[in-house]
């Protein structure tokens, strides 16, 4: 089996889950549909897991090529500009297959026990398998306009399974907010990708790459000396394509959909917004870096402070946040602006490289605890029916399993080592540590606070106020079916366990192996402040107490910024409503009805006035009409016999 | 035929014709209206008759159009006069005046 | 005065003058049988053109037939005694202007005009040769129109009956 | 020898001799006139007593046997009371098309009478489409009867007129196609020529069957469309008192009375001339003394016997067969007569394209 049909055969057998689960599923197949849609997945994985062996282990050469195993030109614009449809096999590509089939089978595991049940079961996992179909089809694009098609089905996907439970408002509210604040960042992205295909001249990414970072080549001139608001093409280009990417990533200040979207189904959340799509948004940018690194340093330092920024503050505000769905979206989001800025404080090619490995390392090893905590918080809800910590507490000894993973989970995203997190976070430190000091303390801070919400996440799930009665009067299940559990279980051996593959010698910026030194020197203060973060939870949350309301007390006016977001949705709301609304819509409606529509309507009026003058000629009398007839043809006859004379 | 110029007979079917364009402008009654169409075609046939036989007498096409055109009046006096049937039964009215819900 | 021309003014103030009854009087049966006279007149103006063909064709469909349909829809539609509504006013001299301005057009159309003979073949109308002309295979003969108006009569005939059938009362 | 054609072609003759041209036309015309009007009457005469007599044959009883030798004269005396009889209007009748049926249906028998051959060349006027003519202007007596029904004023005239004109609408259509049978045969309208297609043989003993398939196709309309019995309902007595001639009486009743032999009668001579030859005496082919045996009795006696013979026919139906209900009448024209006689046409005219019937 070559590497291209095997590919081929990964990404379309959840798209034959989907067609198959969505025109039959409800009908026919309702009973099976769980274990269909497994069970193909299933198959991608295996596959994925045996290309990414083949692709890394196999492979003789010291250097691991970009390789288009399959390509087909679907619609030519011009000479050489042409959409695409084509496999890219590359590391960053390989290692996405395997992390999106690996969480995505876990989740389709997992929902077998989770959504078991739900009347629109066969429905649901033909939208996982379409989610998981086009997430497979964007990692593997070969063109940035394949990359685009893929991305707005991920879009529709995650529309679809957000706005799941489409019987509450809010759910329906929080789809389409997704919807429309992701929309919106994707529109920057088509601009972008129509300004990057326009001076490249081509969509196809491997030329694209290579003309816009061949030193002296005239494409990457001509992009670089055109300029607009004071930048170049090629930067509002990038920029742009960022914005996509930020879009789907949740970077400030487009992240507002993404605690929203917690809405949807919990093993939903897990795939999507934690460990898949919101992802997509860094391996654009990855997928696009030598570009940025090479050509166009300035848009880097923006996708920097961006990450920055959002690490930060989704931090803070995980810190306030009740809902525990809602504390892991902003540690979602704070993770990923970890990736983001590792990307920027990153070189291209050698030892400088270290930034986008440690980025990718973080990525990989983020998806297994994240998903773990999402599906771990799954089924804390599962047992108590509420997303609010308040109603939890005392869970350990009636959840055993849940609460080891859990654990596990907190410590590997916390930083400890050994678990995976640990490692791919010390990398982004180090890396951050050599290109930029300020950048190295906020996440230094950032790393403290990660360890501090999460911790007080989980005390207050499992420690805190010992066993509420709320949760006693309904136990008729346990802990969950063992679909729930193995996944959870596995989840953790990753989350454990994933730190020590050497990532290096498989994710590089350029494709070269590379060592990465492990520096003590380094890793110790993360971990003191990591550790430090703990305790402060542990002390805060360990048992219930009034210290946390002391201190929220004490920094009122910042706690109550911190839980309201900061007001970001305030000022979006502020910013639509207000400005643009009452300053632009409404006159502009006001012009519409009465300018554009007047002058129609006024014409049609004018129109109506006049064939109520002539109307009284259509008497509906059938004489009336032989009498006009008559009178004409005798009048044209007539009229015909003078001219011709 | 010699006595009489050919143009009197033309001026009787036209007169005819008009008689009958005036019966179907004013007559109200539906059927009444039919008989004075009935008039106006026969006034054709006449013409079709009179030019053939005194201008063209060496083919009888003008005869054969006589006979698909009566053919054809006979069709459509049945067509006519089932319509005018199943208005009155509809509306147990076939004056034309009133006959104008289309318009409506 | 010839027999013939007296014959011919006779018939031709005979036919006008049941026309114009035909259009002006009051009762519509009387309507119908001025139309039979009117009709019967035309046919005898055959017999006088020689074309006996023509008037035996003309009696047989027009008086048989469509006269006879006439009268029983009159009779379907409960027509028979009261007086037609007298048309309105407007459209009457409206109609009447026209048909008469119309009228004396044409007939000065008519009396400038020189008809010139075609031909002088004697005018044969023989039953077989209108059969010829009707049916013959020759480019000259009718078959093609007679066709159609056979056609045309069949549909007619079917569309007749439709329109004029009494709709089924639902059965259950 | 002295025969009706010598008699006509010395009178033609004489006229023109003494008149010139176009009032020898007129007086003819007018000699005509009378001629077809005195044979009406004698044959309204003739029949009436012949129906009676024959009725009483039927039911065994002897008939008007008073007035006059065997009761001769009395249907003279029947007519001369009806003339004496005041002609009743009835109220709220059109008085003008009241009077007007009777001769609208009178005048259309008699004009049928033109192009009948009652001998050997006499005949009022050989018309080129001589049977397409009989059945063109025997169609206008029906508007005589629709004419008499309406303007009654009185419902059973109405559906008297309304069922009679349905009927012999009806069977015009059967009659028509019959007639076409012996006209395609034959190869012409004329009169005359039908005659003289029989010289060797009348077509009804020729030994076609399609021919005598429409013979009688031909004997039952002519008996529905004179409105006799079985087909009398039009003026069945029990259901509508006397169909469209109720509200009639004294003159106009008996013209419409008259009338309706009158059309018995030409029914009676179409039939004769038709499928018996008219006037033609009986042939047979190479017995050539038989032949010139029957050329001896007159040509007129011929004509007059075979039509008498199917009046004859006709009247014995009327004694011998019940009446029809207005649904199996009009179910016997057009569910069986009609596509009989049809298909009986298209077999003739396929005998007549194989050349089978010289």
């Amino acid at each position: 089996m070559t590497l291209a049909n095997n590919i081929l055969l990964i990404v379309l057998l959840p798209l034959c889950s989907f067609l198959l689960l969505g025109i039959f599923g409800r009908k026919y197949l309702s009973s099976f549909s769980g274990m269909i849609g497994t069970t193909s997945l299933f198959v991608s994985t295996i596959l994925s897991v045996q290309t990414a062996f083949q692709y890394f282990f196999l492979n003789v050469s010291e250097h691991f090529e970009k390789i288009v195993a399959w390509k087909m030109t679907w619609l030519t614009f011009s000479e050489g500009v042409s959409i695409d449809m084509g496999i890219l096999v590359d590391p960053i590509s390989v290692m996405m297959l395997v992390v999106v089939t690996v969480v995505s089978l876990m989740v389709h595991v997992y929902s077998l026990g989770y959504m078991k049940g739900e009347e629109r079961f066969a429905t649901y996992y033909s939208f996982l398998s379409l989610f998981t179909f086009s997430m497979l089809g964007l990692v593997i694009a070969v063109n940035i306009f394949q990359i685009y098609m893929f991305w707005e089905l991920v879009g529709v996907s995650s529309f679809l399974l957000i706005g799941y439970y489409f019987e509450k408002p809010s759910a329906v509210a929080a789809s389409k907010k997704a919807f429309i604040v992701t929309r919106f960042a994707d529109l920057g992205f088509l601009i972008g990708i129509l300004i990057l295909g326009f001076e490249a001249k081509t969509l196809d990414f491997v030329a694209l790459i290579e003309r816009l970072t061949t030193y002296n080549s005239p494409y990457l001139i001509s992009a670089t000396t055109a300029s607009f608001l004071g930048a170049s093409a090629l930067t509002w280009g990038l920029l742009l394509v960022f914005m996509g990417g930020a879009g789907k990533s949740a970077m400030f200040p487009l992240h507002i959909w993404l605690p929203d979207a917690m809405e949807g189904p919990t093993p939903v959340s897990a795939l999507i917004h934690a460990a898949t799509m919101v992802v997509a948004g860094v391996f654009l940018v990855a997928r696009l870096f030598p570009i940025f690194s090479i050509s166009c340093p300035v848009a880097l330092e923006v996708v920097m402070w961006t990450g920055v920024i959002s690490a930060l503050f989704a931090a803070i505000i995980a810190c306030t946040q009740t809902d525990i769905k809602r504390v892991l979206a902003y540690s979602t989001m704070s993770q990923i602006g970890y990736m983001m800025f590792a990307l920027c404080v990153s070189g291209y090619g050698g030892e400088a490289g270290l930034g986008f490995t440690a980025s990718m390392f973080h990525l990989f090893t983020h998806a297994f605890f994240k998903a773990l905590l999402f599906l771990g918080a799954g089924a804390v809800i599962h047992y108590i029916h509420s997303n609010e910590m308040k109603d939890m507490g005392g869970l350990r000894k009636s959840m055993p399993v849940t609460h080891i993973t859990f654990l596990i989970a907190c410590l590997a995203i916390a930083g400890i080592p050994p678990f995976a997190g640990f490692f791919s976070k010390e990398e982004i430190l180090t890396a951050a540590h050599h290109a930029n000091p300020i950048v190295y303390y906020i996440a230094l801070l950032t790393a403290g606070i990660t360890a501090f919400y999460m911790f007080r996440l989980y005390y207050n799930i499992f420690w805190s106020k010992e066993a509420k009665a709320a949760h006693h009067d309904d136990h008729h299940h346990g802990e969950g079916t063992w679909s729930m559990k193995i996944p959870l279980l596995i989840l953790s051996v990753g989350a454990i366990l994933a730190g020590f593959i050497p990532f290096g010698n498989f994710v590089s910026s350029d494709g070269h192996h590379l060592h990465i030194p492990f520096e003590l020197s380094a890793a110790i203060l993360p971990v003191i402040i990591a550790v430090g973060g703990i305790g402060l939870a542990t002390l805060f949350y360990k048992n219930e107490n009034e210290r946390p309301n002391k201190l929220a007390a004490s920094l009122q006016g910042f706690y109550n910024a911190a839980y309201r977001k900061f007001y970001i949705d305030e000022l979006y709301l502020f910013i639509t409503k207000k400005i643009i609304f009452n300053l632009i819509a409404q006159p502009a409606a006001w012009l519409d009805k009465n300018i554009v529509d007047g002058s129609m309507n006024g014409i049609a009026s004018l129109i109506e006035w006049k064939a109520n003058m002539i109307k009284s000629f259509q008497s509906g009398k059938v004489q009336d009409y032989a009498l006009y007839f008559f009178i004409a043809a005798f009048g044209i006859t007539a009229l015909a016999i003078y001219l011709v004379n | 035929m010699s006595e009489i110029p050919f143009e009197h007979i033309i001026f009787l079917s036209t007169a005819l014709f008009f008689i009958g364009a005036y019966g179907f402008l004013t007559r109200r009654n539906m059927i009444a209206m039919l008989m004075a169409l009935e008039l106006m075609l026969n006034s054709v046939n006449i013409n079709f008759i009179a030019f053939n036989k005194y201008l063209f007498p060496d083919t009888i096409d003008g005869l054969g159009f006589t006979i698909f055109i009566i053919a054809i009046a006979a069709a459509e006096a049945a067509v006519a006069i089932a319509i005018i049937i199943n208005l009155f039964r509809n509306t147990k009215n076939i004056d034309a005046e009133k006959a104008d819900h289309l318009k409506h | 005065m010839s027999a013939s021309a007296t014959a011919f003014y006779l018939m031709a103030a005979f036919i006008l003058t049941t026309g114009i009854l035909t259009v002006t009087t009051k009762k519509l049966f009387r309507a119908a049988i001025w139309l039979l006279f009117s009709l019967i007149g035309i046919a005898a103006l055959y017999f006088w053109m020689e074309v006996e063909f023509a008037a035996a064709v003309q009696v047989i469909v027009y008086v048989g037939g469509i006269v006879v349909l006439i009268i029983f829809s009159i009779f379907l539609t409960n027509q028979e005694g009261v007086n037609m509504p007298s048309a309105l006013t407007k459209r009457s001299l409206f109609a009447g202007l026209a048909v008469v301005s119309a009228a004396a057009y044409t007939c000065l159309l008519l009396s400038n005009h020189y008809w010139m003979k075609g031909s002088d073949v004697v005018f044969d109308p023989s039953v077989n040769k209108i059969g010829r002309l009707l049916v013959a295979n020759t480019p000259e003969s009718f078959v093609l129109p007679f066709e159609l108006v056979s056609v045309l009569l069949l549909a007619a005939m079917v569309g007749c009956i439709v329109i004029a059938m009494k709709a089924k009362p639902e059965t259950k | 020898m002295i025969s009706l054609e010598g008699l006509t072609t010395l009178l033609q003759a004489w006229l023109h001799d003494t008149l010139g041209e176009p009032w020898a036309f007129a007086a003819q015309s007018v000699l005509v006139g009378i001629a077809a009007i005195t044979l009406f009457a004698v044959l309204g005469l003739a029949l009436v007593y012949m129906e009676r007599k024959v009725a009483a044959l039927m039911q065994i009883r002897l008939g008007p046997n008073r007035v006059g030798p065997k009761g001769i004269f009395q249907t003279s005396a029947d007519t001369l009371k009806l003339v004496m009889k005041e002609g009743l209007t009835p109220n709220g009748a059109d008085k003008f098309l009241f009077n007007l049926a009777p001769f609208m249906v009178m005048i259309a028998a008699m004009l049928v009478l033109a192009p009948i051959a009652f001998a050997r060349n006499f005949q009022i006027w050989d018309l080129s489409i001589g049977v397409l003519y009989v059945a063109a202007i025997s169609s206008v007596a029906v508007i005589g009867i629709l004419m008499a029904g309406w303007s009654s004023n009185n419902k059973y005239s109405l559906l008297g007129a309304m069922r009679s004109a349905a009927q012999i609408v009806s069977y015009e259509l059967s009659a028509g196609l019959s007639i076409l049978a012996i006209v395609i045969l034959t190869g012409s309208l004329r009169i005359s020529d039908i005659i003289n297609s029989q010289a060797d043989g009348w077509w009804i003993i020729k030994g076609h069957i399609p021919v005598l398939i429409a013979f009688i196709v031909f004997l039952i309309a002519v008996t529905a469309e004179t409105n006799r019995a079985p087909f009398d309902l039009a003026e069945a007595e029990s259901e509508l008192t006397a169909g469209f001639h109720t509200e009639y009486s004294g003159m106009k009743f008996a013209l419409f009375f008259l009338a309706e032999y009158i059309n018995i009668f030409i029914g009676c001579a179409i039939g004769a001339t038709l499928f018996f030859g008219g006037w033609m005496p009986f042939h047979i082919s190479g017995w050539d003394s038989f032949n010139h045996v029957m050329d001896f009795i007159p040509s007129s006696l011929w004509f007059f016997g075979k039509t008498m013979f199917l009046i004859f026919l006709i009247m014995w139906f009327r004694w011998t067969f019940p009446r029809l209900r207005i649904d199996q009448l009009l179910n016997l024209e057009w569910k069986y007569l009609l596509p009989i006689s049809m298909v009986n046409l298209l077999i003739v005219t396929f005998m007549a394209i194989m050349g089978w019937h010289l």
